[in-house]
């Protein structure tokens, strides 16, 4: 038993509309045979058998359009037998039903409503496409108000150098930012440096004063004092974070002996004031690692917005209680010694809160370490508006499986607390992964 | 049929089964066609196969020929595979032209098979081009060029024809006129319709032929063809003729009556020939049996072969562009 | 440089790292980090002050004898000996 | 360094032609009026006297007729060089361009290539309004199968030619008419000329000024003046617009960050259109400054001088252009 079904005429041929039937139930076909008259767009066509064949059975009825492809009858070879009447009331039956593809039965409900599918298909796409065009535009002129204006070029050098472009005036066409600009303030941005340090020296010799009296970063209400009001604008903070950041987890183990033995031999060699400790090197590795996953050195503020700068906060916790988190700015640029130098004029001024309120507010991401005899892990809560937090446990040994054998490794317990609504976990994992192929690298921070 | 000179049996054979195998050959199309095997446009010639059968069987293999996009019987005279034929409608690249093509541009250059050219009357001024070449090469052989009457109603007719003449170059014109350009009648499209008389008019020696009649049109052509031959003139040729199935495989056919077609049909070459045949001993029915089977194995072979094919792969759509990355 | 040279040497440094105590409470085996809250930064700081004040470059590998008030002091007054 | 010697474009182009012809026996010379007037510029003047009527062919005014015959020819084995007089009369062989040049190769599978070459000389600049002033180099650029050449220079003239005729694909040639009585110096022995590559005409750094045709001198003046207000501009001569040479332009614009295109060719959808998207999917990140373009006025081409003039970019607009993208 085979199938006569709908034939494609025409690339342009869809479906057809059966007009008349030319054959009978139990009439013998030929080849070439006209079968059916069928109705298209291009006007009635009689269609052809090109199998010879008694016709058993129709499986559409007249004024039926069906898509090409459709049975339209079924045939049996000559000399056989129909199947018993009952029999082909529950085979046709439901083939009828279920074979019948379903665009079939769309098309005779649209057209039932005078609706041709296609229009009406492409009608419910434009109706659809219609609100988030709105939305798209509207996006696109707040995008607009916020929007730099910066040659391609000047961008591309300006990101490689991390340069905050909101000071820089544009020269080009429509105030554009061009190569020309960007290079200029790069210029500046050299002397400034060269300033600051002048600067710091000049502040580190001025002699100390009582802590009491020394500038807090906030500025204290009257009455309270400044670790008191530390304590309250951390626990804001924290408050917040947990209020409004989704946080999600991951963790790592690195191997540290790698970077143990590089520290040591390094610090072998050097003065006891050169020397490093294990925290430069998570801070040049974290630094790098952004690399591989920039959405993590960030803020959310009306959404998520990468910054070009990478400057860490390094959690400082206070002796007398509280943590204040100050940024070594600019840290995949800086050497190793650099950092080290940055942390030794950080961490004391820290401790006597002496820092700038900008150091405190330039963060884009933090890094809290537990340094010796901590924790094994710390979890951290991020410090808004950032949107990650990198967390280091004490360094401790533990079995490591290599090459087969059981050995104890000194290794670091690496824990990413990343804000959900700007990144995932995906973008996390990249991010472990190339701070631990920094980590076995030391060499090259 | 009378006064008919006589044909070898052999010949006689080859000729009936050459057509009968562009019948078959077709029908089998139209049916994979409706299967979707075969897809774009595809034009049938059955009922003309006296025209293509009758010329090509007079040419030499180094004469060129020139069809248009209804060419698969002058392919198959030509003695392109039908299995590459196949392939070509299907798409696949053991095609004649790649699968580049499709049915409309069947190309083999090693027998001299120039398309396969669909815009009509677009390679008419080609063809002059080709005869222009071989006379100034000295090559000795002639360019046959295939077209409808519709393609007698463009300029690139008249200026082909104008220029052939002109430059006096060995090239036979063959109008089928199949009286129908798409859906529109001759009497529509021609002011003059005794074709053969547009030749005249650019000093062309012109002749209308039966174009159901295999033994009229070869009688013709080889007139033609050996004129064209000795004297490195061209020559226009009508043939007269009718198609059976409509334009393509997507026409209704509104334009013409079911009772025109049965008429013609009375004049179908194909049994027309064959009676000829067994009238005259040239054959016998026994023979036409063994050659039936023989046309049935050939066009399954011809299926089996398109279907066995591949696909080209789709890094290699840019091929073809230039000669240059056209190797294969 | 006497042992009491050094021992006060050494409070005056602890007090300047950590100013909030007072070292001049501790136990002789004491651990000094666990006992005035040093962190592992602050231990550094306070080996370069004493580097500072003494001339004395403690190595890394000799960290570990440095933990203890008493221990500390030894390992200073044997080093300070040996001309260094 | 070899001899220089004083020629102008015209008699470049003359030299190429007779050089072709000289080489090789199946190259002949065909189009309206080559032969016993001479060129309709003069520029095959003396040639039909040199090598005979076979050699220099005058054609009827039917150019898809002869245009096609030229094609036709080309698959037969000869070598033709087809003059459509100016580009204003291309568009009636259009279709043997598009449709046959263009595409034999493609839809025969990499069986049949078309190695025509077809000169149309074409340009704004001699008053002769809308319906022969056109710069439709675009339009045969836009066509996947051919190679489209425009001959910006004397030593182009000269040499182009002769690696079109090697090319085993259909060459349109560009020829300027305004430039036919400009003299230049070109070397006394130069010879073929690469038909495959752009070339920076004049170096710089501060901007790139692609172009082609007559567009190059036009550019060479400007970047001239704007030397002498220490603006240092790089000239780039597409001479190749299909297919482009993308490499010299992108090399160029990587080192300038900057860019102005300029064509005479109505300015929508011509030849910079493609350039400058080119320039944004592959070098968008060195550019300090949006691509600009310099085309014509999209208005047909009017009589009276003065608004002729204005409707294409002349040298001093190049350089206001030059200097608003650089000083804003």
């Amino acid at each position: 038993m085979t199938d006569f079904k709908m034939p494609s005429l025409g690339a342009d041929m869809e479906a057809g509309t059966l007009v008349e039937w030319r054959k009978k139930p139990g009439d013998l076909l030929q080849p070439g045979d006209i079968i059916a008259e069928v109705d298209t767009q291009k006007g009635l066509i009689e269609i052809e058998v090109f199998e010879g064949g008694i016709l058993d059975k129709y499986l559409i009825e007249v004024g039926d359009k069906v898509p090409v492809g459709t049975p339209m009858a079924s045939l049996r070879p000559e000399g056989t037998t129909g199947v018993p009447a009952k029999e082909v009331k529950e085979q046709v039956h439901p083939i009828q039903e279920k074979e019948k593809p379903e665009e079939a039965q769309a098309t005779e409900h649209s057209e039932k409503v005078n609706i041709p599918s296609k229009e009406k298909l492409s009608e419910e796409k434009s109706f659809k496409d219609k609100p988030s065009e709105e939305t798209s535009s509207e996006e696109k002129l707040s995008e607009e108000k916020h929007r730099i204006k910066i040659s391609p070029l000047a961008r591309t050098i300006a990101e490689k150098n991390r340069l905050d472009l909101s000071g820089i005036t544009g020269t080009g066409e429509g105030g554009a930012i061009i190569k020309a600009d960007v290079e200029k303030a790069m210029a500046a941005k050299k002397e400034e440096k060269h300033e600051e340090t002048l600067e710091k020296k000049i502040e580190e010799q001025v002699p100390e004063r009582p802590v009491k009296e020394q500038k807090t970063t906030e500025p204290a209400a009257a009455g309270i004092s400044p670790q008191e009001s530390i304590r309250k604008a951390v626990a804001a903070a924290m408050s917040l974070s947990n209020r409004e950041i989704p946080h999600y987890y991951l963790e790592k183990r690195i191997d540290m002996l790698k970077a143990l033995t590089w520290l040591k031999e390094t610090n072998q060699q050097r003065e006891i004031s050169a020397r490093l400790m294990p925290a430069v090197l998570f801070i040049k590795a974290v630094a790098k690692a952004i690399d591989s996953a920039p959405a993590l050195n960030a803020v959310w503020e009306n959404g998520l917005q990468l910054k070009n700068e990478i400057n860490i906060g390094f959690v400082v916790s206070l002796r007398s209680g509280g943590i204040l988190v100050p940024a070594i700015k600019n840290a995949d640029l800086k050497s190793t010694d650099e950092i080290m130098i940055s942390l030794n004029d950080i961490i004391p001024r820290a401790r006597a809160m002496r820092l700038r309120s900008s150091e405190l507010s330039e963060s884009t991401i933090t890094l809290t370490s537990l340094g010796e005899n901590g924790a094994d892990k710390v979890f951290g809560v991020i410090y808004p508006p950032q949107v990650a937090i990198v967390g280091f446990g004490s360094i401790i040994d533990e079995p490591v499986v290599q090459k087969g054998m059981l050995a104890f490794r000194p290794v670091v317990h690496v824990t990413l607390a990343g804000d959900h609504r700007a990144t995932d976990g995906l973008t996390g994992s990249r991010f472990l992964e190339a701070l631990n192929n920094h980590l076995q690298n030391p060499e090259t921070l | 049929m009378e006064n008919q000179k006589n044909i070898e049996p052999q010949k006689a054979a080859d000729l009936l089964y050459q057509m009968l195998l562009m019948r078959k050959f077709e029908e089998k199309s139209a049916e994979l066609y409706t299967k979707e095997k075969i897809r774009g446009f595809l034009h049938l010639y059955i009922g003309e196969e006296a025209v293509a059968t009758g010329v090509i069987q007079t040419l030499k293999p180094e004469d060129y020929i020139l069809g248009t996009y209804r060419e698969h019987a002058h392919a198959l005279a030509r003695g392109v595979d039908a299995g590459a034929i196949m392939a070509e409608m299907y798409g696949k690249q053991e095609g004649c032209s790649r699968g580049r093509g499709g049915s409309m541009h069947l190309f083999d250059k090693e027998k001299n098979f120039f398309g396969g050219n669909a815009i009509v009357s677009g390679h008419l001024p080609m063809a002059t081009g080709m005869a222009l070449a071989s006379k100034k090469l000295k090559k000795g052989n002639i360019t046959v060029c295939f077209f409808g009457e519709g393609a007698a109603a463009e300029g690139e007719f008249h200026e082909a024809l104008n220029l052939a003449s002109l430059w006096k170059v060995p090239v036979l014109f063959v109008c089928e006129n199949n009286l129908y350009a798409m859906g529109t009648a001759l009497r529509y499209s021609h002011s003059m319709q005794e074709l053969e008389k547009k030749g005249q008019a650019y000093g062309i020696e012109s002749a209308a032929v039966d174009g159901m009649d295999l033994l009229r049109v070869m009688e013709a052509a080889t007139k033609a063809v050996d004129l064209v031959r000795s004297t490195g003139n061209p020559y226009l040729l009508v043939c007269n003729t009718y198609r059976f199935r409509a334009h393509s495989m997507f026409d209704a056919e509104l334009y013409r009556d079911k009772a025109e077609v049965e008429e013609w049909k009375k004049r179908d070459p194909i049994p027309q020939f064959r009676e000829y045949l067994l009238k005259e001993n040239l054959i016998n029915e026994e023979q036409i049996g063994e050659m039936e089977e023989r046309l049935k194995q050939e066009i399954q072979k011809a299926v089996d072969f398109a279907e066995a094919g591949t696909w080209e792969p789709e890094e290699d759509l840019g091929k073809f562009v230039y000669t240059q990355n056209s190797a294969s | 440089m006497t042992r009491e040279q050094i021992r006060s040497d050494i409070f005056e440094l602890l007090k300047k790292t950590a100013p909030e105590t007072d070292p001049t409470r501790l136990g002789p085996d004491e651990n000094i980090r666990e006992a005035l809250n040093i962190d592992s930064f602050d231990a550094l700081q306070f080996l370069v002050a004493i580097n500072e004040k003494m001339g004395i470059d403690i190595p890394e590998e000799d960290y570990g004898k440095t933990t203890t008030l008493k221990s500390l002091t030894d390992y200073l007054e044997l080093r300070s000996k040996a001309g260094n | 360094m070899s001899e220089m010697i004083k020629i102008t474009y015209r008699e470049a182009l003359k030299a190429g032609i007779r050089e072709a012809l000289t080489n090789d026996e199946r190259v002949f010379l065909m189009g309206e009026d080559v032969g016993r007037y001479g060129g309709a510029f003069a520029v095959s003047k003396g040639l039909l006297q040199e090598f005979g009527e076979d050699r220099v062919m005058d054609v009827p005014l039917s150019e898809s007729g002869f245009v096609g015959a030229g094609i036709g020819a080309s698959l037969a084995g000869m070598k033709p060089i087809v003059e459509v007089m100016t580009v204003n009369f291309g568009l009636l062989p259009m279709d043997q361009i598009v449709n046959n040049a263009a595409t034999m190769l493609h839809m025969s599978g990499g069986q049949i290539n078309v190695p025509v070459v077809i000169r149309m000389s074409c340009g704004i600049g001699k008053q002769l309004a809308a319906q022969h002033s056109h710069s439709w180099e675009p339009l045969f650029a836009h066509i996947p199968g051919l190679v489209v050449l425009s001959v910006g220079t004397h030593e182009d003239a000269r040499g182009m030619l002769h690696t079109a005729l090697e090319h085993p694909d259909p060459v349109i040639i560009f020829e300027y008419t305004s430039m036919l009585n400009r003299e230049a110096e070109i070397p006394a022995d130069a010879g073929p000329m690469d038909i495959s590559l752009a070339k920076v005409r004049r170096e710089g750094k501060d901007i790139s000024i692609i172009t082609y045709g007559i567009g190059v001198h036009k550019s060479m003046e400007a970047a001239e003046k704007l030397a002498e207000q220490g603006i240092d501009a790089e000239v780039i001569d597409l001479r190749v617009l299909r297919p482009l040479d993308e490499k010299c332009f992108l090399e160029s614009v990587v080192k300038t960050h900057r860019a102005l295109l300029v064509e005479e060719a109505w300015g929508s959808i011509n030849v910079s259109s493609e350039v400058s998207a080119r320039i944004m999917e592959k070098a968008f990140f060195d550019l300090d400054a949006p691509v600009k373009r310099l085309g014509g006025v999209e208005v047909p081409i009017p009589y009276p001088l003065h608004l002729e003039n204005a409707s294409v970019p002349q040298v001093d607009d190049i350089v206001n252009a030059v200097i608003k993208i650089l000083r804003p």
